[in-house]
């Protein structure tokens, strides 16, 4: 192989040079490199004249392969690839040696650097001379998007996209849209109403042109790749027919069977065995809760079908699988609540006047079981003194390690509806006090104003143990004052826990489905915490609002925005490239052995079972590599990074550490003989 | 590499305490919440709360933190240490304190360090708690006036054969004190 | 073997996500580490093929360092895992050939972990210093003996030749 | 075949190796006469005369096709593979010990001390009360008497002088030698530096249903009731198929016996054991690194003799650390 | 089967009930509890406060002993539970203190390696041998007796014996289990005072105070405990805590096995009743028919 190979060495200022003797490095590589033919050093390398060097000599010196010794790949590997292009050379016969982050600002003694440059710029050379030209390819992006959750964020995200003119297809696991927002009382810091913020939005998306609805629907499979998703939807069996049912409502109302309702009234209030979550429902079509359903229980009632005025309900309704072409997703799942039995300390579920924040919630709505009243379990008895316990479940690495980042704001609201509508005492027992956006500290300040207590200190335990007559009957909240250095007992009425916002349960499995990635905690990992919040790793997989991390209502929704602004990127530009790193099987030497058919987490290779081998559909493939590595046979490739190319750079970089003999490996194995027999 | 944090973290003291105790190198996270001092069942009688120690421990005031008698009202009821949100294991640094303190000679206003010595020093003997020999010794040697009171529950144990006059002994207390002695020649080096 | 003056060789593959980048974060914070890594960078750690690591040890490398994205964490969803069964069995092997535990170690450190990668790298060159040098290849030297025999059969054999010529 | 051509000449030699090789080429029955037709066989230790003299009087090139089986482990063996290269056209690597190593190339987990020891010193069944050595030069009254040196480290062929081709299998099955004499005889020989035989595993002609694979524990043959029908490897017996040669028509695992792989490993694998290696552990199924680390131990005791039975010499470390022998 | 097993020392005299009716039960349960050969002192807190390493390898002498009879050992005192499951788990996430722990051990001829499992007793009872075994063997349910359970700290926390380490529900169940109304009092984990009745009267007092107040409030009958130390604190100073706080309880305190002993059908003073200084056995008499008849 006759490569002809340009070697370039960046002084980056003296970022490199500092460090590294560059003009060394590159005389070295001029003299020692087999098939180096040029070998130059450079102060600023990506400047323009730097390129301008490079392209001149691709032309005149009829470079086929070029190394730059410059900074991290991840920073410039494009420009450098830009200027081969520039000059005529495929842009994959170039390799980036990272002198900088990897060895001039790591390294103190120059002798030093300078051995750790030259050695990675070998492993450079000698790499770069099996690299294979490469063509990228592009993929049409279809138009529609899949948003998954109906919460606020996913809402917002489906009405950007759907007003800019582009099809969405909104999934939602519950029989409504809404999610935790709907069951809100008010919204801090303006105490806005929350159902009146959030019922329009829901009602446009209900209605809107370009929306298609599928509630009570779960995402079931996803495949293909950015631009041509096909997706499988699970739409559960209703059993109440949606184009016909009109939301009369008659059937709720008639239904004999009463039920706790565990989800939307955090078991707070009832509802009916066919029920939509809440009267402003979106869609109003309700759902029939089988386990609960007399008639699917014991096989008598039918009352709902009976009274439905447009026979809309269907018994024999089963789940349908929808299948849907897409271009993008957003992912928009949203929270869980922290089970706030894991702090037995705090007597949830133990102790009745224990609560937790949602439960709450729904205690203080106009529109909930107790009609806004602030009442005890009894359902009759204001309470005299409040509790409200910050950070259960978070910050607390017993349960989940980070900052839940709006029960502080939640927790002052509650202290204001206490203080609106009862005449009780109310405590707030807080680690610190984060109010940290916009009018947020002000509505502390408010909250300090209206009387309502602060102890700095984390509960001990809340406990009806009482020590004395003053605590008879009490539920004593036990702590450090912290402020004071000394412990308080203070026996109060009513407790209200502030349970950690969590992942759900099943975010991995879901990610999963999508090829994204979660943190150990749970929340999706986006692309850059900072500069790239709401895309991931997958290409056309975007994540918003509490599904990638705690964050209040105007943080969910302006994520919601941003991820559909980045679809409608996606849509305008109609193409995406692809890059060409992906692996290849050589069908013609594969046994079908199948080893490499479960390792791939992209369903990327495929078996075919007439011709008994597997094959990579490439537009799949992310290119990891994995399959490569465990090819027993060795025929599947991967591009850009093949076992030669590899093999190549470990033998370049350890130029120095052959023994003295040359008995070296790659060498060895057609070794010269060592001519004795004369 | 939790020593080179601590290094950095400039207080001798910290260190000190860290690298006496299991887990120790928890502390540092400790977030002043109080959930300690909250859940101490002595909590109210000490001078100060767990939390507060772990404020003057960075603030490297040794001679405040090991004069105080927070440790000695520790009852090792771990409540504060399953409690912590932050996994320091409060116990055992309430522990180590104990030890620092007697090493320094500051456990003063307390009997619980004479307690020790006693209780020690017949686990040493005879490789066994003695539960008479503890009590007498201990009340005769630290408060006499106090043993008085204790006569009627002493006749009560007595007489129901809940208290025996002389210790009990293991076989090999040879064995023991070799350990003994060994890993207190371990505990010196290090 | 130990030897103070002795400056190990070792090949570092990093995947492209996590732990390339850490290295990367570790420059960029100018945290300052033993020169002797010398990184090779794959796309993930599942890309990792064990043949890497013996590869490089032919080749006179005196340890191989393996780093990816933490497991759960990996950026193409589990492939480290792959990469976290192939080392065990690897290692497995690698005990079975002689060749020391210390030599070839798998980390995980995220992109976020520059410092922890730093510390890893300056705790793992440490390790093989107090090794001492591997020198695979000269594991297949023979003695001067053979070269000594092979002349021994050459000039036998003109011997009987002559003779019998 | 052409007929009426001048005859070829034809050398076979054995060197460390068990004998396999020549019985296995025997095994090409009657047709061997077509070999005679074609070749004056100079040398066949095993099956006809021919000295070692002749052949070093021999011009350069003079023997055409030499095909050499057994490793290189004692210098004599050396030295006939530097004469044999130099006298022959195109010198084979046949067999798994010429290509490979081999059985006898697992003698590298040991040096040359360990394995005299053994055999002259330890061996139960061993009468030698003055513990004598073989000793490569004695002195006796008529002269200097010669033994080969034993080597430290057995070499494949291929590591002690270039190859031209090598023929896998141990030993190599009939059908594949004629087939590499045809190619030979009708001047089909592939790229110099090539192995004769197939490009697919071992898989490829194995009837058994293979589907998705996950391994929870290992077994060894007589630990488990074998399912006829199915992948071997999917029920945790380390069959080698997967990463070996075809060639054999896969043989052992249509009697129920996992593949040992000793065909070697497929065109462009640099290192068979690794290769095996890589991709089993690829689909243990575990996420836990205790839980892996116990199905490893537990189930794969010895993991040189299972992953590189054959091809120890020929991979990357070729041998078992010295300093740990 | 069976158990290796570390009485400690309180067993001997102290608790003698606990260890007599202790016996008793495990025979009716075919449980064997094989004392392991010269064990030693736990060390108490005592110990821990005087120096780490030597308490440590004090503890850790037993658990060596224990691991060449059994890979179980079952201790029936929180205490010693305490410091044989800590030092057990220390030595098994610390490898430096592990290798000097066996350091002094060695001293000694000694090793341990870290194959014992330490559980207390109440557990072993609760989950080996389990609900249905259990109910088999109640000749004379305890209906009728209101039994307030007492876990205290030092079995559930730091390591627990397998239950809450807030609000444990081992011998609540056990004790429905036998026929008994247990009562669901909210300081059953809360402390008795250890080793303070020594060092600080006022203080101690007050926890054991805290303990029968709350006990009374909740109507029980008697606490049952399962450490010898608990037991001794509740029983043995109840009268000075009345002194103190001019209270007037006269609350049976007695071991949880001498209960699980009645239910058997064992005879009271078969299973140690008498030795505790507030009597049980009049409470015991009103209470179950079975036993006045």
């Amino acid at each position: 192989m006759a490569e002809r190979v340009g070697v370039y060495i960046c002084h980056c200022g003296s970022n490199i040079a500092g460090t590294v003797d560059v003009e060394e490095v590159a005389r070295w590589a001029g003299e020692n490199i087999k098939d180096v033919v040029v070998s130059k050093d450079y102060k600023f390398m990506c400047s323009s004249l730097g390129q301008a060097m490079i392209e001149e000599d691709i032309k005149k010196e009829k470079l086929t392969r070029v190394v730059v010794g410059a900074c991290s790949p991840h920073l410039h590997e494009k420009t450098f690839r830009t200027a081969c292009k520039n000059a005529g050379l495929n842009p994959y016969l170039f390799d980036m040696t990272n002198l900088r982050e990897h060895v001039s600002w790591v390294c103190n003694d120059k002798e030093a650097g300078t051995a750790k440059a030259k050695a990675l710029i070998a492993g450079s050379a000698e790499r770069v001379k099996y690299q294979q030209p490469l063509e990228p390819s592009y993929v049409d992006v279809h138009p529609a998007t899949l948003v998954v959750g109906g919460g606020i964020t996913g809402l917002q995200a489906a009405l950007e996209l759907a007003d800019a003119g582009h099809p969405v297809y909104l999934v939602e696991r519950s029989p409504s849209v809404g999610g935790h927002m709907a069951q809100f009382d008010k919204t801090f810091p303006t105490l806005d109403c929350s159902a009146c913020i959030l019922t329009p939005k829901m009602s446009e998306a209900g209605q809107h042109e370009n929306i298609t609805m599928l509630t009570y629907s779960e995402l079931e499979e996803v495949s293909g790749s950015v631009g041509k998703f096909k997706v499988k939807i699970r739409k559960k069996a209703r059993y109440v027919v949606e184009k016909d049912c009109t939301g009369c409502g008659i059937c709720m109302e008639k239904c004999p069977r009463k039920i706790v309702d565990e989800d939307f009234e955090a078991g707070l209030g009832y509802r009916k065995a066919i029920y939509t979550p809440f009267p402003q429902a979106v869609p109003r079509t309700p759902v029939i809760d089988v386990e609960n359903c007399t008639y699917f229980q014991r096989g008598k009632c039918k009352v709902c079908s009976k009274v439905c005025p447009t026979n809309a309900i269907d018994y024999e309704q089963q789940d349908e699988i929808i299948e849907i072409d897409v271009g993008n997703i957003i992912l928009a799942t949203g929270w869980k609540l922290f089970d706030c039995k894991k702090v037995p300390q705090y007597g949830y579920g133990r102790l009745a006047n224990v609560y937790t924040n949602m439960e709450f919630e729904r205690l203080c709505n106009a529109a909930g079981p107790t009609g806004g009243k602030i009442v005890m379990r009894d359902g009759k008895t204001e309470p005299k003194s409040v509790a409200i316990i910050h950070c259960v479940g978070s910050r607390d690495v017993n349960h989940n390690a980070h900052c839940s980042a709006v029960c502080c704001m939640a927790a002052l609201k509650f202290g204001h509806l206490i203080l609106e509508k009862t005449n009780a005492e109310v405590y707030s027992f807080y680690i610190d006090m984060r109010t940290n956006q916009k009018q947020y500290e002000e509505f502390y300040q408010r909250l300090l104003e209206e009387g309502m207590h602060f102890v700095r200190g984390k509960v001990a335990e809340v406990t009806d143990a009482a020590r004395n007559p003053d605590e008879q009957g009490k539920l004593i909240v036990q702590c450090e004052d912290t402020l004071l250095g000394k412990q308080r007992r203070i026996p109060v009425d009513m407790v209200v826990l502030m349970g950690a916002i969590e992942p759900q349960a099943d975010a991995k499995e879901l990610g999963l489905k999508c090829g994204i990635s979660c943190s150990m905690a749970g929340w999706y990992t986006e692309r850059h915490p900072k500069l790239d919040p709401v895309a991931t790793m997958t290409e056309g997989v975007f994540v918003a609002g509490t599904c990638q991390g705690a964050k209040d209502i105007p943080a969910c929704v302006a994520q919601g925005a941003a991820a559909a602004a980045r679809v409608q990127g996606m849509i305008t530009k109609g193409k995406v490239m692809i890059e060409p790193i992906v692996a290849s099987i050589n069908e013609e030497a594969c046994s079908g052995c199948r080893i490499c058919n479960n390792l791939c987490p992209y369903n990327a290779i495929e078996f075919d079972p007439v011709k008994e081998t597997s094959h990579v559909i490439s537009s799949m493939c992310k290119g990891c590599g994995t399959c490569v590595a465990a090819c027993p046979a060795g025929v599947i490739t991967g591009a850009h990074f093949n076992n030669q190319q590899i093999f190549a750079q470990i033998d370049g970089v350890l130029w120095d550490a052959k023994p003295a003999g040359g008995n070296g490996g790659a060498a060895a194995k057609a070794a010269e003989p060592e001519p004795v027999a004369s | 590499m939790s020593s080179q944090k601590a290094d950095k973290l400039g207080s001798e003291f910290l260190q000190e305490v860290i690298e006496g105790t299991p887990g120790g190198e928890r502390i540092v996270h400790c977030l002043q919440c109080g959930s300690c001092g909250g859940s101490c069942p002595n909590g109210a009688d000490m001078d100060y709360t767990p939390r507060t120690l772990f404020a003057l421990i960075n603030a490297n005031k040794k001679e405040e933190v090991l004069r105080s008698n927070t440790m000695w009202c520790c009852v090792s009821c771990y409540f504060c240490t399953t409690r912590c949100p932050q996994n320091i294991p409060i116990t055992d640094i309430m522990y180590q304190l104990k030890r620092m303190a007697i090493a320094e000679n500051m456990a003063s206003g307390s009997d619980a360090p004479a307690l020790a010595k006693t209780f020690t020093g017949y686990v040493d003997k005879y490789g066994r708690a003695f539960e008479l020999g503890l009590a007498s010794r201990f009340y005769l040697l630290n408060k006499p006036f106090a043993m008085l009171k204790m006569g009627p529950m002493g006749i009560g144990m007595f007489s129901r054969g809940r208290m025996s006059l002389t210790p009990a002994k293991i076989k090999r207390v040879d064995q023991l004190n070799a350990i003994i002695k060994k890993a207190r020649e371990i505990g010196r080096k290090s | 073997m130990s030897n103070e003056n002795f400056e190990p060789k070792i090949v570092g593959f990093m995947c492209n996500w996590c732990s390339y980048r850490a290295a990367d974060l570790a420059g960029s914070a100018r945290i300052k580490y033993p020169p002797n890594v010398r990184i090779i960078r794959v796309m993930c750690s599942g890309r990792m093929d064990p043949a890497f690591v013996t590869k490089a040890l032919s080749l006179g490398a005196d340890g191989v360092m393996l780093a990816g994205c933490h497991p759960g964490e990996c950026h193409y969803i589990d492939q480290n895992y792959k990469a976290m069964r192939r080392y065990h069995l690897l290692k497995h092997m690698l005990a079975a050939l002689g060749v020391e535990d210390e030599r070839v170690r798998l980390f995980w450190r995220s992109a976020a972990e520059g410092e922890q990668l730093a510390e890893a790298i300056t705790e793992f060159v440490a390790d093989i210093k107090k090794l001492g040098p591997l020198h695979w290849p000269d594991n297949w030297e023979e003695s001067d003996e053979r070269l000594e025999a092979l002349e021994a059969i050459v000039k036998e054999h003109e011997e009987v030749m002559e003779v019998n010529s | 075949m052409s007929e009426g051509k001048a005859k070829g000449k034809l050398a076979v030699y054995w060197a460390a190796s068990c004998g396999g090789c020549d019985i296995s080429t025997l095994g090409i029955d009657t047709k061997i006469l077509d070999v005679a037709e074609h070749f004056d066989i100079v040398m066949w230790p095993c099956a006809a005369d021919g000295k070692v003299h002749d052949i070093e009087k021999m011009a350069d090139g003079e023997i055409d096709v030499c095909l050499f089986n057994g490793g290189i482990r004692t210098s004599e063996q050396e030295y006939m593979a530097q004469l044999l290269r130099k006298k022959s056209k195109v010198l084979v690597a046949f067999g798994s010990c010429a290509s490979e190593g081999c059985i006898p190339g697992l003698g590298n987990l040991n040096d040359k001390a360990s394995c005299f020891k053994t055999v002259y010193h330890d061996s139960p069944s061993l009468d030698n009360p003055n513990g004598v050595e073989p000793q490569p030069v004695t002195e006796v009254p008529e002269g200097k008497l010669h033994l080969p040196v034993y080597y430290d480290t057995l070499k494949t062929l291929g590591q002690t002088v270039k190859v031209d081709y090598m023929l896998p299998g141990c030993p190599p099955e009939s059908d594949r030698i004629w087939d590499a004499i045809v190619a030979i005889l009708e001047n089909k020989l592939p790229e110099p530096g090539s192995v004769i035989g197939s490009n697919t595993t071992v898989c490829d002609e194995c009837p058994r249903k293979r589907e998705e694979k996950k391994i929870k524990k290992f077994y060894r043959t007589w630990e488990i009731e074998v399912d006829p029908d199915r992948c071997l490897l999917e029920q945790g017996l380390l069959c080698a198929g997967i990463a070996t040669r075809a060639g054999c028509g896969a043989l052992c695992p249509q009697v129920n016996s996992p593949c040992i792989g000793c065909y070697g490993p497929n065109n462009g694998v640099e290192d068979h054991g690794m290769q095996l290696l890589s991709a089993v552990a690829s689909v243990i199924d575990s996420e836990d690194p205790d839980e892996i680390d116990a199905i490893i131990k537990e189930g794969i005791p010895d993991p040189v003799g299972s992953f590189y039975r054959f091809s120890l010499a020929q991979s990357n470390l070729r041998r078992k650390n010295k300093a740990g022998v | 089967m069976k158990y290796a097993f570390y009485p400690g020392c309180s067993m001997e005299v102290n608790a003698a009930a606990y260890d007599v009716s202790m016996r008793a039960v495990a025979k009716v349960l075919d449980m064997e509890l094989a004392e392991i050969d010269d064990w030693n002192c736990c060390g108490a807190t005592e110990y821990f406060s005087q120096d780490e390493l030597t308490a440590c390898s004090v503890v850790a002498r037993n658990l060596a002993i224990a691991e060449g009879e059994s890979n179980q050992l079952v201790a029936s005192c929180a205490a010693c539970y305490c410091n044989l499951a800590k030092v057990d788990k220390l030595m098994s996430e610390d490898a430096e203190m592990k290798q000097k722990i066996n350091e002094a051990l060695s001293a000694g001829q000694l090793k341990y390696k870290g194959g014992v499992r330490v559980r207390h007793l109440l557990d072993v009872i609760c989950s080996d041998i389990g609900e249905e075994k259990i109910k088999e063997k109640v000749v004379r349910p305890l209906t009728g007796l209101r039994i307030a359970p007492y876990y205290g700290c030092q079995a559930v926390r730091p390591i627990s014996i397998g239950d809450c380490t807030e609000y444990p529900m081992q011998m609540d169940h056990l004790f429905e289990w036998l026929g008994a109304e247990v009562v669901d009092y909210p300081v059953k984990a809360h402390c008795c005072g250890g080793h303070m009745p020594q060092i600080s009267e006022e203080q101690a007092f007050e926890l054991q105070r805290r303990l029968l107040q709350s006990a009374v409030d909740y109507d029980a009958d008697m606490i049952l405990c399962m450490c010898p130390m608990c037991q001794l604190n509740l029983d043995a100073y109840q009268p000075r805590v009345n002194g103190m706080f001019g209270t007037n309880f006269k609350m049976p305190i007695l071991y949880f096995t001498q209960l699980v002993g009645i239910a058997f059908g064992l005879e009271p003073k078969a299973v140690g009743f008498g030795k505790e200084l507030v009597a049980g056995l009049p409470v015991l008499k009103k209470k179950l028919e079975a036993v006045s008849a």
